[in-house]
């Protein structure tokens, strides 16, 4: 390390082991999962049974009496301390504990705190509530025009402009509604030569991180700490400060590594109970989820997404119609940011003239809902990739030709009147084709099993506009530690961020220190969600480390050195301090530059400040005979920018493939009246080894990304688009079974055959 | 209290005694000992974050008394680098990037660790049978299936191909 | 989940009836179930518990009479708050009666559903279990009307 | 969980004598893999739990008898049994089936008296011993009785074992030269539960089929044989549309029940085209040493 013309390091682009290796293969890695705090107690949460109901009594004298029980807490005991306790990102909707009304099954109700969390169980069953049961609406489009209505009014956070204007609404589960619309939907109809339409659904999935949500709090003096597996640190302590009333100052949120996320730790979770419970108790308290209530604190919208298409002869798509129904579950959490945002691609990654988008989220009696890795967009590419495949084989024409005829391309707007930079689309689909041998014939079998193949590609907007900061410490003896608040869940952004900084400074990604997110320490950043972090996060550790850099060379001069002195950092601090004394702080903020759309007609310059393009060609096998369905191959396309770490970034395309494996053939939360019935791996499976093929390949489209760190972007969430729709696709090109709902279960794929074949199912 | 117990057992090595009471599983009786390589995550077994080794084999902590490890032999992952060096698997694991989140690594090391005992040279096949019984959300399986085959060379000796 | 069945008991549809809208013994008939409350005229409050193999399934159980037309069909929904578990037992139960030869027809369905945690395991136990109890409910239904001739005879 | 009491005998009447006939918190724990989920489930809370694991070694042994039968006692794990050579060479069958039962920590852990008392329709082994003509040897307080595994279950999690009965030990008759295949069907993840279980075992000389033995799991109440698709399978000639006959046969004797894993109209599908395939599979599978 010397302050010499910078030594290429060759950090950036290669793929050195991420630094928490060796503590996560030894079992020493810290999670939030393993903290124990000295004295601390133990919350159970007394979860709603009901779906919609007015609270009558909550009777806890059972379970206070029951030996071990510290205290029980209901939203009565919450008010006492924070008057108006709702919160919420977007709408301050959500009650700490269920106040007057419960909204879902397994809404919280109340916590009891104990001196082990068997006894806290225990205790929990011992708690009555009494309840006016309310009728409940849990379809995304009945909840519409439906008379129950989930909330009296909405509530939207007074920070947004744009959603003032909903304040105080009522007689609505409309939680908000994003309008696009470009050119002139109804007149293209007359000119199209073809006009399709059809309705697809997406259940409400689960994420289960395999570290189920846990948080913890404590206070420290006139500061409370809260522990948490959570990947918003900096908006964990506005929230609860903004909550208590109390400076952000006084709050200190403290992430360690996270076992998985996939947006489920994101916003408010588990801790506003447990900084309640906290104060309450006056002792420190431990609330952790098990993976069967992390579905109930938690869970990923289902969707409904119609969408009409006019196709002129030519086989261009020249209008396109899209209506929208995000089910958003009881409280609004992210679910009016996914609406837009992801409202902004509903039309799929094409260039057409005519667009109508209505987002519609939606509130129901079902748990609250937020992204799952992809933000909204796995929803609804699984839409238009399979209404452009429904539309190519319905006019003969081969779908990736008919998908390049219809490409929104470099220069070209997109709906929303942003230009398309490059050609990143068209890219992604070439590499497609071309590793799946697209232009050879394809062998479909002639007995019980069938082959097909298929591909789908999507886009995405990242979430704007968003700010990250970081700083970078350089000790006197030359060691360096750098402080962001980006939570590393897997995604490998500690290594990320220590190669991007280590290019800057010419050192090693290795001699590098990240620091684990503590708001006390480590600066604000919006939030470690929707593949922002290289690129948000990334320039502002650019820009601190350029910044420390100078810091150096303006100390170099100050001590008199002459430009090219190769003196290792350590002499400068001697020589300045007169011993190892001193630091080096370089700090970086990053926001992209961004323009709101017009709520009018949700057209804007600037809609993100960089796409995510990704896509899916699937090989598959299908039974004839029972439906099941088996993923043979499955190769992911993805634009990448520039690669800082190409093995993080192989793993997190395939790794995104993976999940959508589930998402695409089994994953569904079953509900029965508002009851979820599938609250476990066993029986809300997951994929595991056997469900994955061996033919498994992440193809980068790489090129530097413009405005990105040394040309790098997000990629965590691109590997997720085309999964579902591509083997929807393959299916179909395999037995000419056309799916619509997701899953695609065995049963379903084998009822369509039934359907196509004129066979009669069941009562059916 | 009869639900209290008192037992004794050998800990990654070490001879040891713990009070517990009777409804503690394993992964609670190792967090006693400050190791929490070794987590529960579904509770159900099907995950392997639980993993630890008891008398030789690989068992869900999470569904294994604690009352019933008392003069048994008990391993977790911390006891693979005990001599100051990871094991070929631990290795394997970071070379061939098999690690994301990490929750359900130490799982996956011992269970490799248990096939590559029992299997010195497993196949693909074999591998994802024999790690069919543990999760992971981050989708990291085709790293995995390469580091128990680059385990599995590193054990025999054999250079990396 | 749907249950349904018919009995024929030996008695008149009024006698019957009067037997069949009186909660207390209505409860009597279902296993596992006790300390029936009066809430008002048509709504109760009961413990219901029972027990499959090993496993006990436990649930406060509110009973509303949705509709009483005498004197042939009585329809109640019953509510069941798992006593423990996030979950819940709907049923709505609708009796008819008819007047056949020999007696009065008595028929039932239930649908019933069950979910949360219990959902994934006890759906189908709980089935199984259901046809047992139908089989006891005939059976003790059976039982009163027969006691009830036993005690005009002697 | 709530607290409760264990004990742990050194003798198998020592345990016999702790049971209780009249109180269902009193369950004796074998690898306790299954009780242990249910405790967690909160639908099964414990008075005492009686554990097997000091119980004599005997009892922990595989064995091969004097007429060449198999002798398994009661806790044996079922690592061990899958990995047993006597298993491996003369039950192929049971070896296979073990391979994608539950996991290998699981196994590890889980009983061959336990796997057969818990009665979970699900579980693979009941059929797989069922067809095989397996006998439990089921120890209580006035002696010992035999019980063919098949005669067990009753219904869900049901047995005719009395509450204060404990299977001893399980006899598997000598290998003969049939055919036999456990063929199981998940619908969802693979590592699911069976939709659909199925155990055959048959003789053929390659060109009829004798001695049929069929029975199915996971989609029934309790592990069934099918009788009637035996009768239609036995002195026919292996061809599709025996097959076929015999499926639709499984599902006319059949009630099925359905569940997450499948509809009752899918699983008789299942049922309808997954005999055949079994039958197909216990002739490519061939026949044990």
């Amino acid at each position: 390390m010397s302050i010499s013309d910078r030594i290429p390091a060759g950090t950036f682009g290669s793929s050195p082991p991420r630094l928490e290796s060796y503590a996560k293969v030894t079992g020493r890695a810290e999670y939030t999962h393993n903290v124990q705090l000295p004295n601390m107690l133990h919350g159970k949460i007394f979860r709603s049974s009901i779906a919609h109901g007015r609270i009558r009594r909550i009777d806890v004298t059972a379970a206070k009496a029951l030996p071990g029980v510290h205290s029980v807490f209901t939203a009565a005991d919450v008010c006492k301390l924070v008057p108006n306790p709702y919160y919420g990102p977007a709408f301050h909707d959500q009650p700490i504990l269920a106040l007057d009304k419960v909204r879902y099954v397994g809404e919280a109700v109340a916590v009891v705190l104990a001196d082990d969390p068997h006894t806290a169980e225990q205790a929990v069953q011992l708690i009555v509530a009494d309840y006016e049961e309310l009728p409940a609406v849990f379809d995304e489009v009945e909840a519409v025009t439906s008379a129950t209505f989930v909330h009296d009014e909405l509530k939207p956070a007074k920070t947004f402009a744009d959603l003032k204007h909903l304040a105080g609404r009522s007689n609505t589960n409309v939680i908000v509604e994003f309008k696009l619309d470009r050119g002139d939907v109804k007149n293209a109809w007359a000119a199209a030569d073809r006009i399709f339409e059809h309705t697809f659904r997406t259940p409400m999935v689960a994420h289960t991180a395999l570290e189920p949500l846990v948080s913890l709090a404590e206070m420290n003096g006139s500061t409370l700490t809260i522990h948490t597996a959570s990947q918003m640190p900096s908006f964990v302590r506005i929230e609860i400060a903004r909550l208590l009333g109390w400076p952000e100052s006084r709050i200190r949120v403290k992430v360690l590594h996270l076992g998985g996320g996939f947006a489920a730790k994101t916003y408010i979770k588990l801790e506003a109970i447990v900084a309640l419970s906290t104060l309450l108790a006056n002792r420190p308290v431990r609330i952790a989820a098990t993976m069967e209530e992390q579905a109930y604190v938690i869970a990923s919208h289902a969707t409904t997404c119609r969408i009409k298409s006019g196709v002129n002869k030519a086989g261009r798509v020249i209008a396109r119609q899209c209506d929208v129904w995000w089910n958003c579950g009881a409280y609004a959490d992210v679910g009016p940011r996914i609406s837009q945002k992801s409202g902004f691609t509903a039309a799929g990654p094409y260039d057409i003239e005519n667009v109508l988008i209505r987002s519609r989220g939606v509130y129901t009696n079902l748990p609250l809902c937020t992204g799952r890795r992809g933000f909204g967009v796995p929803n609804l590419s699984w839409a238009y990739e399979s209404h452009t495949d429904m539309i190519a084989r319905d006019l003969g024409v081969d779908p990736i030709e008919f998908r390049r005829r219809n490409l929104l391309r470099e220069g070209k707007e997109q709906a929303t009147g942003t230009v398309m930079p490059d050609d990143s689309i068209a890219q992604v689909l070439d590499r497609l084709a071309e590793r799946m041998n697209w232009s050879a014939p394809f062998e479909r079998g002639h007995g019980v099993m069938r082959y097909g193949r298929g591909v789908a590609v999507g886009f995405k907007a990242v979430i704007a506009p968003t700010t990250s900061v970081a700083t970078i410490t350089i000790n006197a003896d030359g060691s360096c530690i750098l402080n962001i608040s980006t939570v590393d869940m897997g995604q490998g952004s500690d290594t990320v961020m220590a190669q991007i900084a280590a290019e800057v400074l010419g050192i090693t990604a290795q001699s590098i220190k990240v620091s684990h997110p503590d708001t006390d320490l480590t600066p604000y950043d919006m939030g470690t969600v929707g593949s922002r972090s290289t690129f948000h996060m990334g320039n502002a550790v650019k820009l601190a480390a350029e910044d420390a850099r100078s810091k150096i060379e303006a100390l170099a001069r100050e001590i008199g050195l002459t430009k090219g002195s190769n003196y290792p950092w350590s002499e400068l601090f001697h020589r300045r301090y007169g011993m190892q004394a001193g630091n080096i702080v370089g700090m970086g903020t990053f926001i992209p530059p961004y323009a709101a759309p017009s709520s009018e007609s949700g057209h804007s310059a600037n809609v993100t400040p960089y796409w995510m393009v990704g896509g899916t060609g699937v090989e598959v096998e299908v039974d004839g005979e029972t439906g099941r369905v088996r993923i043979t191959k499955l190769i992911t396309a993805a634009d990448c920018g520039a690669l800082v770490n190409p093995r993080i970034a192989e793993t997190q395309l395939s790794g995104a493939a993976i999940m959508q494996i589930g998402y695409a053939l089994f994953e569904k939360m079953d509900f029965d009246g508002g009851q979820l019935t599938n609250a476990s791996l066993a029986d809300y499976n997951i994929p595991g080894m056997q469900d994955i093929p061996l033919a498994l390949v992440s193809v980068f489209v790489e090129g530097d990304q413009q405005g990105g760190p040394f040309g790098a972007k997000g990629l965590g969430e691109s590997g997720t688009f085309g999964v579902a729709p591509a083997v929807a696709n393959a299916i179909h090109d395999a037995i000419g079974v056309r799916l619509i709902n997701l899953p695609m279960t065995a049963e379903s794929v084998l009822r369509g055959l039934h359907k196509i074949q004129g066979r009669q199912w069941g009562d059916e | 209290m009869p639900d209290l117990r008192t037992i004794k057992f050998r800990l990654n090595g070490v001879a040891v005694a713990a009070q517990i009471k009777l409804y503690h599983n394993l992964v609670e009786l190792l967090q006693q000992f400050n190791l929490f390589g070794a987590r529960e995550s579904c509770g159900q077994g099907l995950c392997g974050c639980c993993t630890a080794i008891v008398a030789g084999k690989a068992v869900s902590g999470c569904l294994y008394l604690a009352a019933l490890v008392d003069g048994k032999d008990v391993k977790t992952i911390e006891h693979l680098d005990s001599c100051g060096k990871l094991s070929a698997v631990q290795e394997a694991f970071i070379e061939a990037g098999a690690v994301q989140c990490g929750f359900c690594t130490s799982g996956f090391i011992l269970m490799t660790e248990q096939l590559l005992d029992a299997n010195p040279n497993p196949n693909d096949s074999k591998i994802r049978e024999y790690l069919a019984g543990n999760l992971c959300r981050c989708g990291s399986y085709p790293e995995i299936s390469a580091a128990v085959k680059i385990a599995a060379r590193k054990r025999r000796n054999v250079p990396p191909t | 989940m749907d249950i349904s069945g018919e009995l024929i008991i030996e008695a008149p549809r009024e006698t019957v009836f009067d037997r069949l809208q009186n909660p207390s013994l209505f409860v009597s008939l279902v296993d596992g179930v006790r300390d029936l409350q009066e809430i008002d005229a048509t709504h109760y409050a009961a413990i219901f518990e029972t027990k499959v193999a090993y496993m006990r399934f436990k649930f406060k159980v509110a009973v509303e009479v949705v509709r009483i037309t005498r004197p042939h069909e009585i329809v109640a929904k019953i509510e069941g708050t798992p006593l423990g578990i996030v979950g819940r037992l709907s049923a709505t139960t609708v009796t008819t009666l008819s007047e056949v030869a020999g007696g009065t027809q008595v028929k039932y369905s239930i649908a019933a559903t069950i979910a949360g945690k219990l959902g994934s395991m006890g759906q189908p136990v709980l089935r199984s279990k259901a046809k047992e109890m139908e089989n006891q409910f005939a059976r003790n239904l059976r039982a009163v009307f027969e006691q009830d001739t036993k005690g005009l005879v002697s | 969980m709530i607290p409760f009491e264990l004990v742990e005998p050194e003798t198998l009447h020592e345990a016999v004598s702790l049971l209780d006939a009249d109180d269902p918190g009193v369950r004796p724990f074998a690898g306790g893999t299954a009780l242990m989920l249910m405790m967690k489930a909160g639908v099964f809370q414990p008075s005492r739990l009686i554990s097997l694991g000091r119980i004599e070694e005997r009892f922990s042994m595989i064995s091969v008898g004097a007429r060449g039968e198999l002798r398994i006692g009661a806790m044996v794990p079922l690592s061990t049994l899958e990995y047993s050579p006597d298993v491996q060479s003369a039950y192929p069958v049971i070896a296979d089936t073990l391979r994608t039962l539950a996991n290998i920590r699981v196994r590890n852990v889980a009983r061959v008296g336990g796997a057969l008392a818990h009665g979970d329709p699900h579980m693979d082994l009941p059929p797989v011993l069922s067809v095989l003509g397996a006998k439990a040897i089921v120890i209580g307080p006035g002696g010992s009785r035999e019980i063919a595994v098949e005669e067990l279950y009753t219904g869900y999690y049901t047995t005719v074992l009395a509450r204060n009965e404990l299977i001893a030990e399980v006899i598997v008759p000598a290998p003969q030269t049939r055919y036999a295949a456990y063929l199981k069907y998940t619908t969802r993840s693979a590592a699911d539960w069976p939709a659909l279980g199925i155990a055959v075992l048959l003789d053929s000389d390659g060109r009829m089929i004798r001695d049929a033995s069929v029975v199915i799991s996971a989609a029934t109440e309790r592990v069934t044989r099918l009788r009637h698709t035996q009768e239609i399978l036995n002195g026919k000639a292996i061809e599709d549309t025996t097959l076929h006959r015999a499926g639709e046969a499984a599902v006319a004797e059949t009630m099925l029940v359905a569940d997450a894993r499948g509809s009752m109209f899918y699983k008789q599908q299942l049922l309808r085209v997954c005999i055949g395939r079994a039958v197909r599979m216990a002739l490519a599978n061939g026949v044990g040493k």
